[in-house]
């Protein structure tokens, strides 16, 4: 449990933190944490009643997420975050339903689903927390570790290329797509809360530091040393054609908000549906109901 | 030789869990004992205090965890503020004294202490600071043949390494030695035949 | 509680077992299907597809059956009484989320329209073998509950009940239908909605600060609360607390796990349904389920021609098994009787519960087809004879 | 590339105060609050927290501009920065 | 027949339960290795991968389990010996194309590294309930086979038999080893190659234009053929003929199917390997797997200090079971005791097979830990009172 | 069995078709069976030993073609026929490995191994054969069903977004990409050719039509109508930027080669970087072996 | 009344399952009798002759398959072939006179020809030419009650076209009654109670 | 859009004939290499065949170029031509 000095006022992200579970367990330096910040700053702006927004989260160490975060937050299986905050919106379509996990969760085994929920335009955001590795399970190789890298599961460095993860999201017609790394704050706010008032399947990159995984075993230094390097190679390209947006090791990455255009979300293109064949006889999927609650 | 177990701690990064698998490596490779080497897991685990426990004996190993352990290496403070409570006051504990600066020794518990960051340190790697705890450890305890973890050691580190870390060996080996000496008699609780045979 | 009129097609109708089942969804109130095509079942979902619009719902087609079972999951956590339905394939892909549906304690039904297996086996074709697999498919210890049809009436009713269950006791229940069920088409009656029961989940009265999303309450079943109130509770599929945290020790394991396997255990009486017919005094009883109860009958007309007293039970409910009921007859029966479209399943259950008191008789069948029923009277002579090994 | 240093509205606004307050032994040291600062107001401590940790410290606290980068890059929610005598600005 | 030299690290080696389990593969000649991580069955993978560029074979890290589990099946059939390796959920995702490998009658083998469950559960602790899953976890009938075991040096040696019954059988075998034995570093010793034998699968003696893929042969297994060589083979998941060619209908069903089950339990007396220890003349015989089976030990030792006469039998493989050794010995046995790290899952099939003749007592242990031998001595004590309700 | 005219010369694909099993299943003015004659005539002008080239398919009308042609061929399971070929080919890197299968079977349930394998550049040859439709099972709305079609799953017209199957090969790092219709039978057999001789992951999409059901529920006549359509609205566009590749529904349909480039395969990425870190120690994988047959 | 087993048969979109399904449904929404339909599914089933069984009953129906018909309705000739040989020369056969040009009368086996698709023709809409089989169906085997089909085929068929399908059925019946009219006397050899009532 | 009626190489090379094989009894009619026949050499008959299709016969056979265009349409490999007297070509 936290020890609080005394006479020092609340934190003002405890009123969206689960404070009886920190400290969290992630190591120090680690990325992810600042990641949740910056989240949880992007809530607090987004207008939206608060107790109407759920986090659905992954296995993974930014998988643990919902679990520290104090909305209704699900914590679910490996790779199928995704379709169960599809479950929870198209059920509920009153709440906003944000996925915020990690790369391999998200982009490995959870890879299907990313791909289609982009394609339906599923009224989600996402939150993808790159740390280029599987963390949680020790270091794996994953489908973003750059080439050359090294990891428990490619020793003598990676071989395989890894995705380009918003050039993946935009080709499957994610409606808004960006990327910033975690010391990108501002702008990584910023693009949180674009992505949760954009109806429809928004897209969030957050490269982020694993120091304990990713930075020891390809000797990075810290967490602190991977911001360092972050300031010096992140480069701001809004707009990006998004083929170019490749990370290789160590070597320029480029931030921004690449992708925001507009397409009738699933639920929306359901009822335009609906309504063309049914007419009256139809009662709009989820609109009834916001009605009644307002 | 009935049962003793080993519980090795620090912080990752100390080279807890290899110094851990020496000690193991050494009874069950060299030793001609059984050694059962477990470690800690979980995410729970992350940036905190990370631990070995080791049990070793001359029968075969049924129940493959620790109960209570018989002898502890605290190698930073967390750890020992963790750990140290499992030996309920009995056994043998080791630690740094620079990074333990608060072990003290109790009615059936004896402590022994060496500076064994600042040796490693005059070796010049506070790397191999593991290695001198387990020399210090072959000569407190003498659970161990000492040329049996020696060997063990030789064989075990990277390549080019060997003799740094024979050295590290060697010199928490002789700390411990002398510390003993300076003691009229060793007086651990569960002095065993193996050990007296090693002795 | 009455059911939603919304969703309840009144009436005399000639249905096929699988549109039965979709039928009995809606009018159970279930409101959301998440589902990926597969023979025989695929009937359900197209049937659900084209009535949901205007009763007041939603479909969706998913990439997989790995996240037709997530969605259904986080849908009934939204509130919505939630279903999927698949055969074989797809029910071993749906399996890791079964099991956080388990860990969740989230209301749920799972249709398998049981094809011939294993792999893709007889898609067209009708099997009984995935019974096992519908208590033992996914990992770690769980209790589920599964009930098997034998007409398009019972698809319709049963696939109530399983909502039923499945909200009364927050886990996921399994409608274990065959091919041959789900493809056949007979009359359905389809009563008033005022006629029809349906249960729905006890909402906490809780406030949320007084709220905690795992403590115990009746029959061991935790309150729900609702999504998108206030409530902040956290869910996990990791082994937790009382308030849903993931605690990772054996003794919190043991909390949550053995609570999960008593909550249906120890409500098994309220669970189990079966129907018996002349067991009292039977020497021979024949069990089945699904569509094997009624290919059963014949031969079981025929042995009591023959002056054979042969009584019967219908498993409604086969996971649980009745194992206080059938302990009970095992003392007067000589001997058990049980045919299945497969090798050998729930008869393992039957013949330890019966515990060496009587003899067990089992009937297997590939698959494909049903039994012969010539073949199920020769079990039931033999075993009016006695000859077991 | 020095837009982190000075975030972008940082000129735009009249510099207000912060006032900053450090939760000491949430704190594991990591430092990207003391490099990021971009008022170069805090250093890590000598002194350990109770987990073995530097936490910082203010060492020009009056020359905090709010800018809140510690609170945001902090990924163990153990700064903050409340607003101090707005009047007093203008810098 | 002798393994290849390149993969054996012969020598006395410190290695915990999943480096030993990757050097009983390379030593068993398995060449081909996908896998996804997932704890605690990781090691598994990257001592393979770090091992693997130098023997001469390849490693894939794939997307996700369902992908490995598919990749082993092909890669068996390009004539390596592959394997993959994962834990509970992991394991369930796996479900359909183990289904696959049983139907196409491809030898691999599976590496279940078990933690406490259901759903993801205590991942970094031990477990032992994923045994029932182990056999009926996929849709259909078919048969498994599946190992455990207790120690670093079992692990090693029970992968070299798994390969070499996969290979004798075309079967997917299980290696259920659990996160205790996984995670847990003892000396292990690694014979000289010369020494290791291991079995490969029976290459056809036919030509092309005389072989049918799917003719059973020695043990009821059909003889493999060399993919690449002309022999122009089709396989299917589907019910197939001799040709390997789909075919519909129950009697195709009725042939294949029962022939995957009867070729491992008509050679249940070869695949069968129990360790039994003072079992003659006891009253009390417990029974245990894995690591469960050491904990067992200084329980029995008290017991029998305490003059119970107490036996023991340690099952190496676990399925299929030993039930025609179980069958004698109860009866002469007073009671079974069998604990188990899970709520009852083998002890079904214990009590189903001695059908009553004894007692049998069960101690469950929910998971995260094994169990305190004293629970399992307080258990052999009431067997020896034999107060059992 | 089929029944033969007497003196007629056997049919030429006869060789490489398993006779014991013609007729097929497919239905009469179904698309496969002509995608399946342009791929036996791609697989007579490739230079490969025959006996060294295996098929794989999935589930479905089209997941029945392995078990048609005559050459070691595999019927897996639903999604999982790439899967299974990365395993056949990396365990016998002789191989030329092809997965024939549906687009159901290829994008939705096995999306997952069809983008990860595109991004690795396994070196596998896929045809997927669009028929807008899952097939097999009835007809049901597939990743592939252009917006407003019906199905039997959009009984009031489908309005998810279809894939663009070649954007999102190509954007996952596919090598060689094609897109033709089944009327299209000398360009579909030089591409499949092309494909089969690039190392690497191609992708051939082959529009084709499912008469019985996609057809028929949508009112557009038998195949041979399809292929009328196919012939009046298809526009060859070589080299044309994917992202302009999608198709609406009895929309024109571009067709072409649009991407075919040059990277290193799963097996000589692993090759390289290992030759790179043990020397001469290290044998590379397959080529050994490949050596010896010669 | 027993069990009586039919099957419906011909090629596909011929509307032969529906055909099945009226009958199944006849008899068990308006006819008061049990009625199960099956279909063959399948991919070997595609393009292929498609059928259809029903079985009717007045007592539950357990065993759920057709075992043996008792009648047929052919209307291709494909599937004439096929299934005719079921019959084993017993029972009634109803086939489409111009379609099944090769149906023949056996011992025990009764005939009854009807050219439905003409009819069908004549009515505009050779599509209704399932209807019309029903019809003469109904006439000949009386084995369901004649409003309690012609009821069927009114709530069944889809809006619009009811007076089509009526007319359909009407004119299938007539034909059948004629027939009947022109042999001496019914000989089927699955003549039961329920029939004779309805007759 | 005429390209399909001529194959792209059809005026490149000098035309040979083709002798046309109709595997009669495989046919199931789509019509596919009649519609598409170039020469218009194909029309579907009026008998049925063992199946009840009505498979292609060739009314104009010498007018077949050997272009296989029906051979590679036919879904149901009922249709080959082969190279008949390559001498006679020219055209
Ligand atoms: C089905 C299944 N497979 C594998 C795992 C093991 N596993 C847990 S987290 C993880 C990877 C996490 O990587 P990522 O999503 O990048 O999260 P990170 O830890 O890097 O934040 C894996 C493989 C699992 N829990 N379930
Ligand atoms: C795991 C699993 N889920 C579902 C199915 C059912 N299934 C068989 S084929 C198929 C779709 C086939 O569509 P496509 O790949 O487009 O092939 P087509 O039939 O259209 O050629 C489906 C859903 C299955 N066999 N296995
Ligand atoms: S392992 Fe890496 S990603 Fe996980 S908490 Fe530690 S630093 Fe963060
Ligand atoms: S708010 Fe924080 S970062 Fe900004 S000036 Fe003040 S101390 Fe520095
Ligand atoms: S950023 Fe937070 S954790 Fe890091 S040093 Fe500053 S206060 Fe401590
Ligand atoms: S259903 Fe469609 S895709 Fe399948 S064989 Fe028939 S026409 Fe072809
Ligand atoms: S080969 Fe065929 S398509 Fe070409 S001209 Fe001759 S008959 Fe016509
Ligand atoms: S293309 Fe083939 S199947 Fe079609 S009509 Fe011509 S010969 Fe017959
Ligand atoms: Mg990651
Ligand atoms: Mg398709």
């Amino acid at each position: 449990m936290a020890t609080k000095n005394n006479n020092v006022p609340e934190h003002p992200m405890e009123r969206l933190l689960r404070m009886d579970r920190i400290p969290h367990i992630w190591c120090p330096t680690c990325g992810i944490g600042t990641a949740v910040s910056c989240f949880i700053s992007a809530i607090d702006k987004f207008k939206h009643p608060h107790e109407k927004i759920a986090v659905v989260s992954g296995i993974g160490c930014t998988g643990r997420v919902a679990g520290y975060i104090k909305l209704d937050s699900f914590h679910t299986t490996h790779g199928r975050a995704i379709p169960f905050a599809t479950g929870l919106k198209l059920a509920n379509p009153d709440l906003k339903v944000v996925v915020f996990s990690g790369d391999g969760d998200l982009i490995s085994i959870g890879g299907n689903h990313f791909i289609h929920a982009a394609r339906r335009n599923t009224d989600i955001t996402v939150v993808c927390v790159n740390n280029f590795i599987y963390a949680m399970t020790g270091g794996q190789c994953a489908p973003t570790t750059p080439l050359t890298a090294n990891s428990s599961t490619t020793p003598y460095g990676n071989h395989e290329r890894p995705f380009n993860l918003p050039l993946l999201a935009s080709s499957c017609g994610a409606v808004y797509v960006a990327r910033w790394t975690s010391l990108h704050i501002r702008r990584l706010t910023n693009s949180m809360h674009e992505a949760l008032n954009k109806p429809g399947f928004s897209f969030v990159e957050v490269v982020a530091p694993c120091s304990t995984l990713y930075a020891r075993r390809n000797r990075l230094g810290t967490g602190l040393d991977l911001l360092k390097f972050y300031h010096d190679s992140s480069e701001i390209c809004h707009g990006a054609d998004p083929t170019e947006l490749d990370i290789a090791f160590q070597d320029k990455i480029k931030v921004g908000k690449f992708i925001d255009r507009e397409r009738p979300t699933f639920i929306d293109a359901w009822n335009d549906n609906m309504k063309k064949k049914f007419g009256d006889k139809f009662d709009p999927y989820g609109e009834k109901k916001a009605k009644k609650a307002a | 030789m009935s049962r003793t177990e080993i519980r090795v701690t620090g912080y990752g990064g100390q080279g807890v869990i290899l110094c851990g698998y020496l000690i193991g490596k050494s009874a069950a490779i060299h030793g001609g004992m059984h050694a059962t080497l477990n470690q800690s897991f979980g995410p729970e685990a992350r940036g905190s205090a990370c631990s070995a426990q080791v049990i070793v004996s001359d029968e075969k190993i049924l129940y493959p965890y620790m109960r209570k352990p018989d002898v502890m290496i605290a190698m930073s403070r967390e750890a020992y503020n963790k750990f140290a409570p499992e030996l309920g006051g009995k056994g043998i504990m080791l630690v740094d004294e620079d990074l333990v600066k608060e072990a003290k020794a109790e009615k059936n518990m004896k402590l022994y202490k060496i500076p064994a960051t600042r040796i490693a340190e005059d070796l010049g790697r506070r790397i191999v600071l593991n290695i001198v705890m387990l020399g210090f450890f072959t000569a407190i305890t003498k659970l161990i043949d000492h040329d049996a973890v020696r060997k063990t050691v030789e064989t075990s580190v990277p390549k080019g390494t060997e003799q740094l870390n024979l050295k590290a060996f060697d010199s928490g080996y002789e700390f411990g030695i002398k510390q003993l000496e300076s003691e009229s008699k060793p007086k651990k609780k569960s002095t065993k035949k193996k050990k007296e045979v090693a002795a | 509680m009455k059911t939603d009129p919304k969703g309840v097609l009144t009436g005399e109708h000639y249905l096929d077992g699988d549109h039965a089942c979709a039928e009995g969804a809606l009018a159970a109130g279930c409101r959301f299907f998440a589902g990926y095509p597969i023979t025989p079942s695929t009937e359900v979902a197209e049937r659900f597809c084209s009535r949901i619009p205007l009763v007041g719902g939603i479909f969706i087609q998913m990439e997989d059956e790995l996240g037709s079972m997530a969605a259904v999951v986080g849908a009934s956590w939204s509130g919505k009484k939630s279903m999927t339905v698949t055969s074989g394939p797809g029910f071993s892909l749906m399996m890791e989320n079964i099991g956080l549906a388990a860990m969740m304690e989230t209301p749920c039904v799972v249709v398998n329209v049981q094809r011939g297996g294993p792999s893709t086996g007889l898609p067209t074709m009708v099997g009984q073998a995935d019974m096992m697999q519908a208590r033992w498919g996914s990992h770690g210890d769980y209790e589920i509950i599964a009930l098997s049809p034998a007409s398009p009436q019972e698809s319709f009713d049963y696939t109530i009940f399983a909502f039923n269950f499945a909200e009364k006791y927050r886990v996921p229940v399994m409608v274990m239908m065959d091919e041959c069920v789900g493809h056949m088409t007979e009359k359905v009656v389809i009563p008033p909605a005022g006629k029809i029961d349906v249960a729905y989940r006890t909402m906490t009265t809780l406030s949320p600060d007084k709220y905690l999303p795992y403590v115990p309450e009746k029959n061991l079943v935790p309150d729900m609360m609702p999504v998108g109130e206030g409530y902040n509770i956290h869910s996990t599929g990791l082994t937790h607390d009382e308030r849903g945290y993931p605690v990772m020790s054996p003794d919190a394991q043991d909390k949550i796990v053995n609570r999960l396997v008593d909550k249906i255990n120890k409500n098994a009486d309220d669970i189990i349904m079966i129907e018996e017919e002349d067991t009292e005094d039977a020497d021979i009883i024949v069990m089945a389920y699904g569509i094997t109860s009624r290919v059963t009958m014949p031969a079981i007309f025929e042995a009591r021609k023959k002056g054979l007293k042969v009584g019967f039970i219908k498993l409604i409910t086969v996971w649980p098994f009745p194992e206080k009921r059938i302990k009970q007859l095992a003392k007067t029966a000589k001997a058990f009787v049980m045919p299945e479209i497969n090798l050998g399943q729930v008869v393992l259950e039957l013949e330890r519960i019966v515990a060496g008191k009587t003899k067990v008789y089992h009937v297997p069948h590939a698959g494909g087809w049903v039994h012969d029923p010539a073949d199920i009277y020769k079990a039931i002579e033999e075993a009016a004879n006695g000859n077991k090994k | 590339m020095q837009f982190w240093r000075k975030p972008l509205d940082a000129d735009k606004i009249k510099v207000p105060h912060g006032e900053i307050h450090i939760v000491r032994d949430r704190c594991k040291g990591c430092g990207f609050c003391v490099e990021y600062c971009p008022k170069d107001v805090l250093v890590l401590s000598e002194e350990f927290n109770t987990k073995g940790y530097h936490p910082p410290e203010a060492v020009k606290a009056d020359d905090c501009v709010h800018c809140q980068l510690c609170e945001m890059l902090c990924p163990e929610f153990a700064i903050f920065v409340t607003l101090k005598d707005e009047e007093s600005v203008e810098a």
